[in-house]
């Protein structure tokens, strides 16, 4: 089998231009991906960096060279250790994790239920599901306004029907734990669409098998759920958790046209703190960027969190 | 065997029906109320004295469609430009390996943890430096990298079987060829899908073109509702009539693309 | 352990009828295989006797017990499901043990079946292993100790070889044959491939477009086909079948008229029958048996080679009967050299050939070596 | 040259006035034309900090506080016009355009803060109104509004704009006020003082308005809730009289505001700001001047519904005697009304204390701090804000 | 056309060794498959032929040129995929001319190519359906005319048939037979199906772990395998192997003695051998005769059945030989009816016996029926 071997061109055989075509090659990955980094750089990460950069200054958002009292001050990290003894926004950071910890949790108990009660592929349950996911479509302003006018202490629709049967109106968005539970709820609301598709794409690609092999065994309903639906729709719901995670992290614009972030301060979340700092407040800009660079961190936080979760999941 | 309709699930189903619809339909019937009965007591859910009158106080403002057709020009084109990348950047990511692509995957989802709202005065800097400023291609560009979008085109085109890229290359088929007739109308149902959602993202989004637009010329429906929010009050029938007609081009892009959403691109998005 | 009877067993879906009415009785500790064209509805009756599917009509009884509404979990059944449906996020003991514990067993007597069921299968060094960590053949003996510890009455599976290569295939085979023999349990075994069907069961169920078409043990089926579908459909290289018409009509013996094969006399019963009636002829492949090496009673054939496909061990020949448009597929043992276009000469004994009526595709009854007549 | 002018607007008639003001100018003035931009109001202040970071400004701004982070950016008119023309206008207002010796804004429009009535209401129960030189106190008008609200089958009593600016008029008319009326400026809060009103005024919420109404997050709306009459009376202000006077179904008046230990209002209102980057600066200083004269007031009060900021605008005729009594009865509440209420808001540190000053008295309605700690939380934002400035 | 020449390929990923030093010269026109288990690195080496993988060391020449580092596109090759890689969204005729398109020919050119193509594979009527639209034959024929058209020096063919279910399967085989004779092109062509291998190949390359093992003609493989790998690797059942130490070595004839079988005497040349050592023996399953109808000179056997499966034409005997613990497996033609327990006499002729050395696993050379030596 050591047959003979043809003679070869070895050196002639590389076209001359072999060295530009392989660079056209090699770059073709860099160029189609370049757009969206050329975007995400100038308009996510190199502002995100000058905000970093700016927590480590005393200022204002503007800095006027014309006028010396708008310079900023360089105060290392006098920012962050200022953000560690300010009740304040300790207090906001605690109920946004507050927040997010009851409507993540809530929203994927309720997406998930939805997307098991309306997975039947029939017509009345295709309207139940774009129903769902309309909430979805609507911007956030018209979703607070709306909802804000259902809560309504005294003139809402909700109230109004509770009086039909001799209930004393509700203090939907007067109260302060009311006020945290309707901005849940409407959040909710708005999200859960969304998370239910997952969801429900997530639920088709079990196999009808396990059921079928379960129902063999005389396994009873609940259990298929928890101990077969549920662990194998784990992927699925590490990418819910995390995605619904970073999303209620960022709640702003609902809460700002559903209560305002009151009564008082009770519904006032990071990302509006972190805005009134920089915007309502002289020489508060700094402050304001500190703030932001703990929630990126926590966000981050999170994001690995459900790399490991994924992986392990595999 | 099973029978989806059985009367507990028929029950919650209804249940459903009203929690979801309820908000809505209360928004889209009371846009149909004169301003008097908008805020009277007792409510009434069906107007007494239905009137078109919000509506075409609102639309015969010529201003209104020039609303309109901004908001539909930004969308449409921000998201075609949205989708263009994105599908550029979840093939690359998807079936090249190349120095730093997990580095260029990373930033990309990191920037996804950056809200817009606190980083406001540096993105316009950025955009003042580029010339984008009162202009609606800034509104178009600015927002169209999404990672969202990358990230699900990226989980669908990792779908694509590899031979049908390596049967191409055999063919001597240039690499613009292979991205634009085989991944580009394979990937279409994730295409489709992340064209409604941006659609709808771009269509509904307030701060990006709050922060880029001045000049009333090229406001923004969206831009518009807000302004009937004044310093000293709401502009109910404006606010109302606005609103329910800025959602009925929503409802009806994604009515019409709705197919496309439930098979294809969520199994993309789930498949870790 | 049980028998498994079906009385006229009716499935449709919507108007659109799937099986028309299956009588078939299964004895306790039978091995049954169902084979059948894709489509033609094995699944489905394998549901049906799971109580995965309800049934539109007729009666399932296993035992002495009708179960045709009970529940899938009350029946008493296992199933191996074609793509196993082990839980992939269990560990292959939680596999075995997830089903008992809906019955109320001690954890002492959980473990006591696994082990036992692990033992039989010779998995225990995997019983801690997650179902992707083990190999194609190794997850189908889990999966078979799955329905093991739970002894039921009847054992069902669903092609549950087609997912393995054919090495692992055969191995497979054999031990399923076996846990057959040990366990002794009824089994209903569906599968579309020839050797599994022949080789293992003690009598096959041949369904076609949800009709039973022929109900015996595998040589029977091979040798006595009901029909010409059932001819077709067991053995293969498919039985080649040339087109013909009845020329003479004998109590023990018909004579029909082939192009190519000339006047061929066969001894089958020509009751039913009726001069000048077409009928169909068929020979196995494996019926040619070249001239040289054939007895001067059999038929003789001159054969058109045009390629042929030898492995070593056999050989299998294409090409067509002179004077004939059919093409014929000639199976010889050995290795046999033949060109394109070579003219082969081979003999076909009467006995080994089958005739089918033009219409109805009804086998001709034919003897068995005992002299008793085999109704179709 | 074409400028550019920054505007905001509560509704779509406004700017309709708006433009044909403009286009009055342009007619006259043919070679200066407007590109008006409407911003929601919310936005100013964002939009505001926007341009001074970019350094684009408009040439022509509306603006009710000049953030202080425009300031810099802001001409001088005494410098452009002379120092005599801002004693044209109405003091208390033209005060709050004054920065040091210049005048960085021209005063547009004057709002009174002040109390309607729903006459018909007090009628059907048949409750007088004292008139309005003999006025009322807090502790006189809240329980006859209780009266009127119980016999004339009128949902609430009070309602009360839920704004900072409406809030402090109340501790104004207790003799409260944050800021030293002259420079330097210090605060001079009383704590003990403040925080004694603010008690009160917690007490009249519980007591004569919607349950909830000034805790922050109510969706009750006082405006909708007094034109829809379903309240008595109304604490707001002159800007509200073109609505009412249009669209109110029932008789109304403007006052008497009661008072408590003195009569107050507080001088509120709109400025023209002019920008020293502007490239047609001398065309825009004329075009303010203008837009501020005699004649173009006038008719810009009538339209607007507002109070003149020029003294030589001719009187204004509202075409409506309910909005003329009305509009003169808020000019008297800001006459009668003591210095600070012009200074307090004029110092430019105000504009950071309004935000938080509404947290606090809201969250103080709403029960989550007391009263003394909403009070030190103002005077805090008020002392931040004048350390900030230096 | 071409010839193809791989000068001691080498593949590594990472540090991992795939290849290591693959020599291979495959002649213009020749059909050559690449056999070897699963992992073995057959895939790896066609797509590093194709131009898919870069090599870590080594040249591939096609025809007379080094195409080692030339793009896919421009090695003139052609590869039809194991899942066919048709283009799912484009008709057949689009997928036929796709790749056409990439070359400056003219819309008349493609078309002619196309429908040259079409015509030889009888796919005419189909071409303006879409893949999904196509059986699993239909496909496979599209993905080779995708690759006829471009006229390739050289077609690669990856598991083409292992998508297909058995009787297709056959068909298609002969249809690529033929398609390679009336081409006359080079082929490379990877399966693991034994007959594949056997029937279509001119020659078989056996690669096992990285390494070629032998490289020769399919009966070549059969009778005289290199090693013990190719032995046990070619012919199905498997070989069966018996441990045993050699007894006595003459230049044509060496003496084995294994449990069971006693003294074994087997015709090949004991040049390389010496007494004592210790050897495998291989008998194929095939190679055993019933005593009665074997020749005196043939060893004789004593054979404890296990069970047997029987397919109708011809039956496997599982067992072992009466004094040996090694599992056997026997097959016989026809039917032979089997039971468990039974003692069979079997025949074997010794020439039909192989003898590999204990450690290296090298055959002992036999000759072939001219006579001539056959060099391991
Ligand atoms: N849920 C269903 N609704 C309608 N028709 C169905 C359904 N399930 C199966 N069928 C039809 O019933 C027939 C029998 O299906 P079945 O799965 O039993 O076939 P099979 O014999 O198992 O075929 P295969 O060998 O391909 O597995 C098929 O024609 C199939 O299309
Ligand atoms: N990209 C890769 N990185 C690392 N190892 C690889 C890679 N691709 C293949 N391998 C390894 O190379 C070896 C050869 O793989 P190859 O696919 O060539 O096997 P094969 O002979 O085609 O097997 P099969 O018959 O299963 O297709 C395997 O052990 C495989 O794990
Ligand atoms: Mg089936
Ligand atoms: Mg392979």
């Amino acid at each position: 089998m050591s047959a003979h071997l043809t003679p070869t061109k070895t050196a002639a055989t590389r076209p001359s231009f072999f060295q530009w075509r392989t660079l056209r090659r090699l770059s073709w990955p860099y160029f189609l991906i370049l757009p969206t980094m050329a975007l995400i750089v100038a308009f996510s990460l190199y502002p995100l960096v000058q905000g970093f950069y700016m927590s480590l200054f005393k200022r204002g958002v503007v800095v006027l060279p014309q006028v010396p009292q708008t310079l900023p001050q360089y105060v290392g990290f006098d920012n962050f250790i200022h953000l560690l003894d300010n009740a304040d926004f300790r207090v906001t950071l605690l109920k946004t994790v507050g927040f997010v910890v009851v409507a993540v949790p809530l929203n994927i108990i309720l997406s998930l239920s939805l997307a098991i009660l309306l997975q039947p592929q029939t017509r009345l349950f295709a309207f139940a599901r774009t129903v769902v996911f309309f909430p979805s479509m609507i911007s956030l302003l018209i979703i607070g306004i709306t909802w804000r006018w259902l809560f309504g202490l005294n003139n809402g629709l909700v109230n109004y029907l509770l009086s039909l049967v001799s209930i004393a109106p509700v203090p939907w968005l007067e109260q302060d734990t009311m006020a945290q539970i309707a901005v849940v709820v409407a959040w909710v609301w708005w999200q859960a669409g969304v998370n239910m598709m997952i969801f429900l794409s997530g639920l088709t690609a079990i196999s009808p098998d396990y059921y079928e092999a379960a129902s063999i065994d005389r396994t009873s309903k609940w259990r298929q759920f928890t101990h077969i639906t549920l662990p194998l729709l784990r992927p699925t719901l590490a990418v819910v958790l995390v995605l619904s995670s970073i999303e209620a992290f960022k709640v702003y614009e609902l809460v700002v046209s559903l209560t305002g972030g009151g009564p008082g301060k009770a519904t006032v979340y990071l990302i509006q703190t972190i805005y009134d700092t920089a915007f309502q407040m002289p020489m508060k800009a700094g402050v304001a960027a500190a703030q932001s660079v703990v929630l990126f961190c926590v966000l981050m936080v999170l994001a690995i969190i459900q790399l490991r979760v994924a992986r392990s999941a595999k | 065997m099973k029978n989806p309709y059985s009367p507990t699930r028929l029950v919650l189903l209804a249940l459903v029906l009203v929690v979801f619809m309820l908000p809505p339909i209360w928004l889209f019937l009371s846009a149909l109320k004169p301003q008097a009965e908008i805020f009277q007591w007792p409510p009434t859910l069906f107007p007494e004295h239905p009137t078109l009158v919000n509506f075409i106080n609102t639309m015969s403002k010529a201003r209104f469609f020039t609303f309109f057709k901004n908001s539909a020009i930004v969308s449409v084109l921000s998201a075609l430009l949205s989708v263009t990348i994105s599908v550029m950047a979840g093939y690359a990511l998807a079936k090249f390996r190349f120095k730093g692509d997990t580095i260029f995957f990373l930033l990309i989802m990191s920037s996804l943890m950056v809200p817009l709202q606190i980083i406001l005065i540096p993105v316009f800097l950025v955009l003042k430096d580029l010339g984008m400023l009162d202009t609606l291609a800034g509104v178009i560009i600015a927002p169209a990298a999404t990672p969202t979008g990358v990230f699900l085109m990226r989980q669908y085109i990792l779908n694509i079987p590899d031979s049908l890229l390596e049967a191409a290359r055999l063919e001597k088929t240039p690499e613009w060829r292979i991205l634009w007739r085989i991944i580009v109308p394979l990937s279409l149902p994730a295409i489709g899908t992340l064209l409604a959602f941006n659609l709808v993202w771009r269509w509904n989004d307030y701060l990006w073109p709050f922060l880029i637009i001045t000049n009333q010329d090229q406001w923004t429906l969206q831009l518009a509702i807000a302004n009937s929010i004044g310093r000293f009050g709401i502009d109910w029938p404006k606010l109302l009539s606005m609103s329910v007609l800025s959602v009925l081009p929503v409802l009806v892009v994604f009515t019409a693309l709705q197919r496309l959403m439930m098979g294809g691109i969520m199994a993309g998005a789930t498949k870790e | 352990m049980a028998g498994l009877t079906l009385q006229s067993v009716v499935k449709q879906y919507g108007a659109h009828p799937i099986l028309h009415g299956i009588d078939l009785a299964v004895n306790d500790g039978e091995f049954v295989v169902l084979v059948g064209p894709s489509g033609c509805g094995k699944s489905t009756l394998l549901r049906i006797i799971a109580g995965l599917e309800t049934t539109s009509k007729g009666q399932i009884v296993i035992g002495d017990e009708d179960v045709t509404h009970l529940q899938p979990g009350d029946r008493g059944i296992a199933m191996v499901f074609q793509s196993y449906a082990l839980y992939p996020h269990m560990t292959v003991r939680k596999n075995l043990s997830f089903g008992l514990e809906n019955l109320s067993l001690s954890k002492q007597e959980i473990d006591g079946k696994v082990a036992e069921a692990a033992r039989m299968l010779a998995i225990e060094p995997l019983l801690d292993r997650l179902p992707k960590q083990l190999s194609g053949g190794q997850r189908q003996r889990v999966a078979i100790g799955r329905a093991i510890v739970r002894d039921p009455k009847i054992f069902l599976f669903d092609e549950p070889l087609s997912n393995l290569d054919a090495a692992l295939r055969v191995q497979t085979r054999g031990e399923i044959s076996r846990l057959h023999k040990r366990l002794g349990a009824t089994m209903v075994y569906v599968t579309h491939d020839q050797i599994e069907a022949m080789t293992m069961a003690d009598r096959i169920a041949v369904l076609n477009g949800g009709n039973l078409e022929q109900f015996g043990a595998p040589l029977e089926l091979f040798d006595f086909p009901a029909n010409k579908f059932v001819a077709g459909f067991i053995g293969s290289p498919q039985m080649n079948f040339y087109e013909g018409t009845l020329r003479q009509v004998e109590a023990e013996k018909v004579t029909v008229e082939v192009a190519g094969l000339g006047l061929v006399a066969v001894p089958v019963d020509g009751s039913t029958a009726s001069v000048g009636q077409s009928v169909t002829l068929g020979i196995r492949p494996n019926h040619f048996h070249l001239r040289a090496q054939s007895p001067a009673s059999d038929h003789k054939i001159s054969f058109r080679a045009d390629y042929s496909e030898s492995v070593g061990t056999e050989t299998y020949v294409y090409g067509k009967i002179e004077g004939s448009d059919t093409s014929t597929i000639v199976h010889l043992s050995g290795h046999v050299a033949v060109d394109e276009n070579d003219l082969i000469e081979f003999g076909v004994t009467p006995a080994n050939i089958h005739i089918f009526h033009g219409e109805s595709g009804l086998s001709f009854a034919k003897r068995r070596a005992d002299g008793s007549l085999i109704a179709p | 040259a074409q400028l550019k002018v920054l505007w905001y607007i509560d509704d779509d008639a406004q700017e309709a006035v708006v433009r044909s003001l403009l286009d009055e100018y342009t007619a006259a003035h043919p070679e200066t034309t407007f590109d008006l931009q409407i911003t929601p109001y919310s936005g100013m202040i964002q939009k505001f900090q926007q341009f001074a970071a970019s350094g684009i400004m408009p040439d022509v701004a509306l603006t009710s506080s000049m953030e202080p982070i425009i300031r810099p950016f802001l001409a001088d008119f005494n410098k452009e016009i002379g120092p005599e023309w801002i004693n044209d206008f109405v003091k208390g207002w033209a005060d709050g355009a004054r920065l040091g010796d210049k005048v960085i804004a021209a005063p547009l429009d004057v709002t009174s803060t002040g109390m309607f009535f729903n006459t018909d209401a007090f009628k059907k129960a048949g409750v007088e109104i004292p008139s309005q030189e003999k006025g009322w106190t807090w502790e006189e008008m809240v329980p006859k509004l209780k009266q009127v609200a119980e016999k004339s089958g009128t949902r609430y009593p009070l309602v009360w704009d839920v704004s900072a600016s409406r809030w402090i008029v109340h501790q104004f008319q207790y003799g409260n006020h944050i800021f030293s009326e002259k420079a330097p400026v210090k605060v001079v809060m009383d704590d003990a003082k403040w925080t004694k009103s603010l008690d009160d005024f917690i007490a009249m919420s519980k007591d004569a308005m919607p349950p909830g109404l000034w805790s922050g997050a109510s969706s009750d709306n006082p405006k909708e809730l007094f034109m829809g009459g379903q309240a008595v009376a109304y604490m707001s202000g002159s800007w509200q009289i073109p609505t009412l006077a249009e669209k109110a179904s029932f008789k109304w008046q403007a006052g008497p505001t009661p008072s408590g230990t003195v009569r107050s209002s507080i001088y509120g209102g709109d400025y023209l700001v002019a920008f020293n980057t502007s490239p047609n600066l001398k065309e825009s200083i004329s075009f303010i001047k203008w837009m501020t004269g005699p004649k173009a007031q006038a008719e810009f009060a009538k339209k607007m519904g507002v109070i003149p900021a020029n003294l030589k605008a001719d009187t204004v005729d509202y075409g409506n005697t309910m909005a003329s009594d009305a509009v003169k009865t808020m000019q008297g509440e800001l006459n009668a009304s003591p210095v600070y209420a012009a200074t307090d808001q004029a110092w430019p540190q105000m504009q950071s204390v309004w935000g938080p000053m509404k947290a606090a008295v809201s969250q103080a309605v709403a029960g989550q701090i007391t009263s003394a700690e909403a009070i030190a939380q103002i005077h805090k934002a008020a002392t931040d804000a004048v350390e900030a400035q230096q």
